[in-house]
Formats: structure tokens, C-alpha cells, sequence
């Protein structure tokens, strides 16, 4: 889901480097040192994790998983999907270096915008976490590709078949990020709820026994 | 003499970009063999183990197991389900959150129904003494616990021969003494890697060694005594 | 594996200042490799030339049957082919001819705030780690044969495979961070390198400033008349 | 009595959502003591020496280092100084990309200009026979080399006191002898994480335990002699 050098207009690719810039910003200031580190590794994480490629029937996609990266990271998303765009650019020369900043968009903001619309709800009964989990896995790819389709518009009017393609192109993609998001907030609601959003630390000591029989 | 499992012959391997770390090696695996590998850290251990696996393709040589020769991937699924491997670092052996669903996950994976699956696992979990660990997160095991579940994920594949690399590293002595009882119960061929002399002579029969990328061994592996002193205090202690 | 195939080759341009951007057959990359890199761009491009030719409204040029292919949709597919690539192939040669802790350092030396920087050199160096730890967690599903399909539980195991990393990525940072506060790290990002004064590198800002200032002027002749 | 390093008294501890790990700890250090520390896995070791460096807040009690009380974050930053911890995972602690800029990282912080740190660096490099490293890229380091480079970045800021978290796991022979010897040739107190006895017998000369969240100890240890018998080939081989 990123759009290649040369395809946009000027004006798109300055408005998106902007807006861009804002989030990661926004994002930095948000940050302590400890998060530093924390945005770093997750980057890297989410850098590995966009290379495993998932089976649809005879064919394979690419996980994008922003969705996730979103409720990880929160508006830190920003920082951590440019620093993974970035070193994507550099040693694989995916995207560029001129589209780093409406790709950054792309993908970062729908992942803000899921955090703080599922977010609350992760941690919740699995009646209201599923569905949280999968509209927010769906929810950013869509709105990613809305965002493909939307900065090929304004670059060029006649683009508009096109746009409209590459949003059905990423419906399976939807679906797929949608199912995969709701297992992964499973897991780690059960391994690690504190890294999920709203999570407050209960207070050692409280829950059973960790037992320690070897 | 017993069947022959594995018979690999002059394998090369070296991994991109970096120099051989096999090199024309040989090495033979009996049915009831129980080998015990010590060599120098980067010798090529690990690597001899994933290419018996499959999982690192020799650059050339040939692996036999099983009485026929491996080469393409689907070779190796037999294998895979007959040999079981201990990995290294039991934190990369353990990917589900559950206990139970980490060690299900292989029969399942063999074509056993849910129920089967849960079944074997629950046996297996039991024969380890972990029983109760089913709904435990396997994250937050304690290291000797994770080294026993993933034994217990190997074991429930129900498989003939055992490939333990490293398995009594990082394990205090109660846990080591408890892993040293498990192997000697377990009727399986195997081959172990470690580098404590102490925990290899209470498990393996016969002592093999890495050098140039070769496998050394000695034909006739025989027992001698030492003695040795050092400082502890009045606590309870056992050798490692 | 993750390779860096271009930031280790030795042509005169890897001696350069990573600061400066410069342009392309000078920095001898392999050919093939280049190609394979541009496999990405091209998979976008063939999709333009698969719709733009007959959706993009103009005078024909040719009738395909049913379908017409307009004269200006085929020329803005080749616009956009030729600045794609031209685009992609000097990128190759500018940035990726270096590594990525020199970019770091050198994106500190442009001001660029501490954060940024610490969180960029910081991403690379546990790429590797992290490339490496989920290399050998696709081998713990592989040895319990584990075939992947188009079904829940392959789903539902890779979905394990991510948020096993994901955890294993943060708990590591948290020990990352204590490691390095443990050394007096307190954010500001003191550096061992120095780039050596290189008469070279004051003719290619030279060069790459007149080369930016032409692009900008295309892109706004462009705009002006279009 | 020499003076007094570290004091730690009632400390208690839990990570959030568990249970106590740490229950009324206390804790002494000595100048120019040398400790070893043994227990079973989980039983919280690794925590105590996160507590120590401030890296853990404990819940209550409280830790006096150098004769001051260690309270807010600003009050570790002489203890970490002067306390070097030498982590269980060596590349938590090579964060940088090439060893000579990991081991002048440290002290670059504490201000030394770029010639010092460099020189420094090179000083602590050579000392630990690791000469000729100083361009190799840090993740491609092997298992023993990644554990000789990180104790490099700790002596480099020398410390007055090291806490070692199993430094000799998963080393081979050879290693962990040169370990033992770089160990005693330095003239610093340590606290020293292992489960193997010989290696803490050619080192500590104290040992200590954990058991119930808490530290036990003897008072006079003292040196006794054993023997034991295993089965190992013709190979040259040496207790670890
Ligand atoms: N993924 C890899 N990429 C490149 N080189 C590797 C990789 N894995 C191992 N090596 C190198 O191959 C050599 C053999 O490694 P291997 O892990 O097989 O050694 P080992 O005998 O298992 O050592 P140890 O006792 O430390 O586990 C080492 O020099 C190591 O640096
Ligand atoms: N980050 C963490 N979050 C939650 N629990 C943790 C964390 N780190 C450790 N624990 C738990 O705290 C307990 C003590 O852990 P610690 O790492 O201090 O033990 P240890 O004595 O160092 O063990 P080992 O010999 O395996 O290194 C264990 O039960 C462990 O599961
Ligand atoms: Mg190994
Ligand atoms: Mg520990």
C-alpha cells in the first residue's frame, strides 16, 4: 500500500510530506526516551512483519498491519512507520524518497484515526473487542487505500478509475488484516494487556499465584 | 547393527557471504544411539542440526534419513515428523500465548483433530510433570519451564529420534537433574549438544566432537574419575 | 534475509559524504540487483498502463475493439514511466549507496531533532536482531510441520508469529533503554564520527543544488502549462 | 570492616500483575567483596540487579548505594556510574552498529571528548585481548564475542563494582577460562549471576542464594573437596 516516485504531482507530494511532518511531530513530542526505544523496536518489528506473506487461496499478500501498529503506538505511529518507510526506501528502495512523506501519511494516519476510535475497546469483553479489532485492522487498510485513491485524485482528475481499483484491489486485504487483527489483540490481551491501549497496571501481588513448581 | 536413521555425507555448508562452517562432513545416527556433541562455540552445531532438518539447504552433500535421500522440501516433512529438534533458545520454540495451544499445535498441524490434539498434549504435558500448565502464558514462563515445555511440543509429535541443542544451558541444577531423568526415561535415539561435561556423561553413550568442520569420535567411549576442589559454602549443592 | 547489497560496494561514490545526494551510474551498482529493485515501481506502473490508456478521457489513438486508447492517457502513462523510473534509479544511486548508520549520523549533523535520529539508528540496529528472531520462529512452525493454507488456523498462527514479535520487540526495548541509561544516555546523541573535509564534496553540492533547482523549475513549467 | 558499597533493606518487588518477586530483600555489599549468586530460575535475580541500578522501582524498602540513599531516577545516575551491569542478553547491551562506537559510547556520556573515549575505548578493547574488533559490526559478533564486547562497554566507563547476570551461559570451554581469568585480574568487587558451580568456584568467593524473595547467605564459606565419575571419550575435555 504506497505509492510509487514519479506517479504524484508536487503539490500532493509537498502537502503530503506536511502532513507528515505534523504527525511526526506531533508524535516526537509525545515521547519520552524509554518510548524512544519502545517506537524504535516496534519500527523494526513492524518493518519484519510487513515482509510475511500470508496465503489467499493460490496467490499471497503482504501484511500491512497499521491497524496494530496504531494501537500499539498511538500517535508515536507516525515516527515509527517514517523511520520504517525510511529504511524500507533505503535497502530494499521500496517507495522512495520523494513519496516517503505521503506514504508515511497513508498509512500512519489511518492508524491514528483506529487508535482513537477502537482503541477503547480492545481490552473489553470479547463481544465488544472482536469486533473492535477487526473493524480497526479493516477500518485502516480502507482508509489507506481511500488515501492511495484520494492523493491520485488530486494529482490528476482522469485518475479516478484507477483510485477506484485500488480500493477494491485491497478488499481480500481488508478481510485479511481484519481476522489477523483480531487474533493478535487476543494474543495479547492474554500475554501482554499492558501494551494495548487503556490497559491501567493492577497492582502486584493481587492476581494468582505465579506458581513456581520446578 | 541397528538401522540406520540418518547418514549425511560430505555436506558443505556456509552461510551468505561468510566461510564454510561445514565442510565435507560426515555423520551417522543408529537407531538407539545416544550422542553427545561438545564443541567450541561457532563450530557449526546448530547449523548441523537445521540441515538434518531441512531447514538450511547444503551446499552440497547428501542427507539420508530414514533410509532415503532428502533433497526438495517436501522430503522433509517426513522428517520433521519422525525427528524432533529442541531449538537452542527456548523462547524461539514457543509462539502461541497458551501452553496447551503451543503444544497442540504440532498434532494439529499433523492432521490430528482438536480433540486428538488436545489429548496427545494433555498426555505429553502430564509424562513431563506439567501438568496444570495448560492455561499458563508461555511468555511468562520461568526459563527452566519454558526449556521443559518446549521439550514437551517436540515430544507430543510423537517422534523417533531427538536433536537437543544446548537443552541444560541457563537451567539451575533441579531443573537439569529433573531434564537428565526425562532423557534417560525416554526410549528415543538421540544426539545432544551441550557444553557441560557433567550433564553430557549422565545422559549420552557416546561423545562426539566439531573441529574444521568435520565431526570427530572416538569408537570406544570410556569412563575415568578426577577429582576436583573449590570454595562453597554450607548450602546444598550438586555438580552442573 | 535483509541485505543491504548497495551500501557495500566500494566505487569512489561510497567515499563521498553521505550528506550530499548525487547522481546515477557513478555509484556502479550491479544491474541485475537494480532491476530486481525495480520490480515494486513497475507491478504500479503496469497497473496504470492497464487502465489509464482507455479510462483517461482525449482523441483516440488506436481502437482496440471495443476499447479505445486515447492519445493523452498513453502519454501520461509513459510521462509517468519515464519519471518513475529515472526517479527510482537515481534514488538507488544517492541514498542506498550508504548505510543506514551514516544516514543517522548525518541527518543528526542537519539539525534533525535527537529523538528522530536516536529512534532511526536504533530501528536499523534491531532489525537485524528482530529479522533474525522471526526467522527463527518461522523454523519452530516449519520443524512441527506447519504448511501454511488459505484457512483460520494459518491465520490465526501467523497473527500468534506478529504479536509474539510484537512482545518480544517491546520487551526488548525496555532492557535496550535500561542498557543504555545504565551508560549515562540521556538523550543527547553524541557521536564518534567526523566526515573528513573532501574537496569532492563541495562540487557535488554544487552539482546536486543545480540539479534540485532544475527539477523544481520543471515541476513549476509543468504546472504553469499543462 | 571495608566500607560499605550497597545497602538494600526490605526491599519488595513485583512486575505488574504478578506476584512479589522481591519480599523483604536486604542486601549488603563490601568493598572488595566477590559474590556469587545462585538460584533457581524466576526466582528473581535479574530483578535485584534492576533494582540496584534503579532500572526497577521497588515497591517499598529502600537502597542506599555509596553511602547515600537511592531514591528518585537523579540520584542512579552516580550509581551508574560507578556500577556496571553486564546484562543476560548481550545484545540488549550492543546497541550500537560497529564495537569500537559501543564501547565508546558510555563514555562519551559521562563527557569524555571523541580522542578519550576512542582511547579509552582501545585501552578496554586490548586489555580484554579483543584487539583488532573495534570496525566489526556488533550483530554479527558470535555468542562469545558478543559477551567479551559487552563487558568491554562496562569496564570502559570503569567501575568500581561489577554485577555479572550469567556471563558464562552458553560459552564454551575456552571462553568462559579466558572469562575466569579477565574476572580475576580485575581488581573490582562483583556480584556474579550463574548456575554453575565450577565456573563460581573459580571466581566468587562468596556464594549466595535466593529463595522466597529473599537473600540467603553463610557467613564463613569454606573449601571442601568432592569427587565424582562420568563417561567421556579420548577427548581432551576440562570441567566448565
Ligand atoms: N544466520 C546466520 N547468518 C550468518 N552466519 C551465521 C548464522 N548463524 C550462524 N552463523 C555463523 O556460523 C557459524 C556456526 O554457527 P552455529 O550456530 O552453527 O555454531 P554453534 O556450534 O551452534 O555455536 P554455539 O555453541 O555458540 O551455539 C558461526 O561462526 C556463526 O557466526
Ligand atoms: N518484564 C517482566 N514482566 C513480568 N514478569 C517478569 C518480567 N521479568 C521477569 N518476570 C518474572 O519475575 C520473576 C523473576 O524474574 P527474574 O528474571 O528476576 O528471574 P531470574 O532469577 O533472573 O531467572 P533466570 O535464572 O531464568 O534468569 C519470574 O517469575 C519472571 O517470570
Ligand atoms: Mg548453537
Ligand atoms: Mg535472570
Amino acid at each position: 500500500m504506497h505509492i510509487s516516485e514519479g506517479v504524484l504531482s508536487g503539490p500532493v507530494l509537498v502537502a503530503g510530506a506536511a502532513v507528515a511532518l505534523a504527525g511526526t511531530a506531533a508524535g516526537l513530542r509525545k515521547m519520552d526516551l524509554a518510548q524512544v526505544a519502545q517506537a524504535g523496536i516496534l519500527s523494526a518489528a513492524f518493518f519484519v512483519a510487513s515482509l510475511i506473506h500470508v496465503p489467499v487461496g493460490p496467490s499471497s499478500v503482504h501484511l500491512i498491519l497499521n491497524g496494530i501498529v496504531g494501537l500499539l503506538l498511538g500517535w508515536a505511529a507516525f515516527p515509527a512507520i517514517l523511520t520504517a518507510l525510511l529504511l524500507q526506501a533505503m535497502m530494499f528502495q521500496y517507495g522512495g524518497i520523494t513519496t516517503l512523506g505521503i506514504n508515511t501519511v497513508i498509512m500512519a494516519l489511518p492508524a491514528v484515526i483506529c487508535y482513537y476510535l477502537f482503541g477503547p475497546f480492545t481490552l473489553k469483553k470479547p463481544r465488544v473487542a472482536v469486533p473492535a479489532a477487526f473493524a480497526c485492522g479493516a477500518g485502516s487498510v480502507f482508509l489507506g487505500a481511500v488515501l492511495v485513491g484520494a492523493s491520485l485524485m488530486f494529482t490528476e482528475g482522469g485518475f479516478l478509475e484507477v483510485a477506484g481499483l485500488v480500493v477494491t484491489a485491497h478488499l481480500p486485504v481488508m478481510v485479511i488484516e481484519g481476522i489477523m487483527t483480531v487474533f493478535c489483540v487476543a494474543f495479547l490481551k492474554k500475554v501482554k494487556p499492558e501494551m494495548l491501549p487503556g490497559y491501567d497496571n493492577a497492582a502486584p501481588g493481587q492476581s494468582i499465584a505465579h506458581g513456581t513448581m520446578l | 547393527m541397528s538401522p540406520t536413521i540418518l547418514n549425511l555425507s560430505k555436506i558443505r555448508y556456509g552461510y551468505p557471504g561468510g566461510p564454510l562452517v561445514l565442510n565435507d562432513l560426515d555423520f551417522n545416527l543408529h537407531a538407539g544411539d545416544c550422542i553427545g556433541l561438545v564443541a567450541p562455540n561457532g563450530s557449526g552445531k546448530t547449523t548441523l542440526f537445521h540441515i538434518i532438518m531441512g531447514l538450511l539447504k547444503p551446499l552440497s552433500g547428501t542427507v539420508e534419513a530414514f533410509g532415503e535421500a532428502r533433497k526438495a522440501e517436501a522430503d522433509f516433512i517426513e522428517v520433521r515428523r519422525r525427528i524432533g529438534l529442541l531449538f537452542q533458545d527456548a523462547d524461539d520454540q514457543l509462539f502461541s500465548p497458551t501452553v496447551l495451544e503451543d503444544v497442540a499445535f504440532g498434532p494439529l498441524n499433523l492432521g490430528k483433530s482438536r480433540d486428538e490434539a488436545v489429548a496427545v498434549a494433555s498426555k505429553t504435558l502430564d509424562f513431563l510433570g506439567l501438568s496444570g500448565f495448560e492455561n499458563r502464558v508461555t511468555y511468562k514462563l520461568s526459563g527452566g519451564e519454558k526449556r521443559l515445555v518446549s521439550l514437551a511440543t517436540v515430544l507430543a509429535m510423537e517422534p523417533e529420534v531427538l536433536l537437543l541443542d544446548e537443552p541444560s544451558t541457563g537451567l539451575d541444577s533441579s531443573t537439569k537433574d529433573k531434564l537428565i531423568d526425562i532423557l534417560n526415561g525416554l526410549d528415543l535415539s538421540f544426539v545432544l549438544i551441550s557444553h557441560e561435561f557433567d550433564f553430557l556423561s549422565k545422559t549420552a553413550r557416546h561423545i562426539y566432537t566439531m573441529d574444521g568442520g568435520r565431526i570427530r569420535f572416538d569408537e570406544e567411549p570410556h569412563i575415568h574419575t578426577h577429582q576436583h576442589a573449590h570454595l562453597i559454602g554450607k548450602q546444598p549443592h550438586r555438580h552442573v | 534475509m535483509i541485505r543491504e547489497s548497495f551500501a557495500e560496494g566500494k566505487s569512489w561514490m561510497h567515499g563521498i559524504d553521505p550528506r550530499l545526494l548525487f547522481m546515477a551510474f557513478a555509484a556502479r551498482l550491479d544491474f541485475r540487483e537494480v532491476m530486481h529493485r525495480l520490480l515494486a515501481p513497475v507491478i504500479f506502473l503496469l497497473l496504470l498502463w492497464a487502465v489509464l490508456p482507455w479510462s483517461y478521457e482525449g482523441d483516440a489513438l488506436t481502437v482496440l475493439g471495443p476499447v479505445v486508447i486515447t492519445r493523452p492517457g498513453v502519454t501520461l502513462c509513459a510521462q509517468i514511466s519515464l519519471k518513475t523510473v529515472s526517479l527510482t534509479v537515481a534514488f538507488i544511486a544517492l541514498v542506498a549507496t550508504m548505510t543506514v548508520d551514516t544516514l543517522g549520523h548525518s541527518l543528526n549533523r542537519l539539525q534533525l531533532p535527537d529523538k528522530m535520529v536516536h529512534m532511526i539508528l536504533i530501528t536499523y540496529r534491531y532489525l537485524f536482531v528482530l529479522e533474525q528472531e522471526y526467522q527463527r520462529l518461522v523454523r519452530a512452525m516449519k520443524i512441527r510441520n506447519f504448511h501454511p493454507k488459505t484457512n483460520l488456523h494459518s491465520y490465526r498462527t501467523y497473527a500468534y508469529l506478529v504479536g509474539m514479535l510484537f512482545v518480544r520487540a517491546s520487551e526488548r526495548a525496555r532492557r535496550v533503554h535500561s542498557a543504555m541509561i545504565c551508560r549515562g544516555f540521556n538523550g543527547r546523541f553524541v557521536s564518534l564520527r567526523e566526515f573528513p573535509p573532501n574537496p569532492r564534496n563541495h562540487v557535488f553540492s554544487l552539482c546536486t543544488t543545480l540539479s534540485l533547482v532544475l527539477l523544481v523549475t520543471l515541476e513549476w513549467v509543468k504546472g504553469a502549462n499543462p
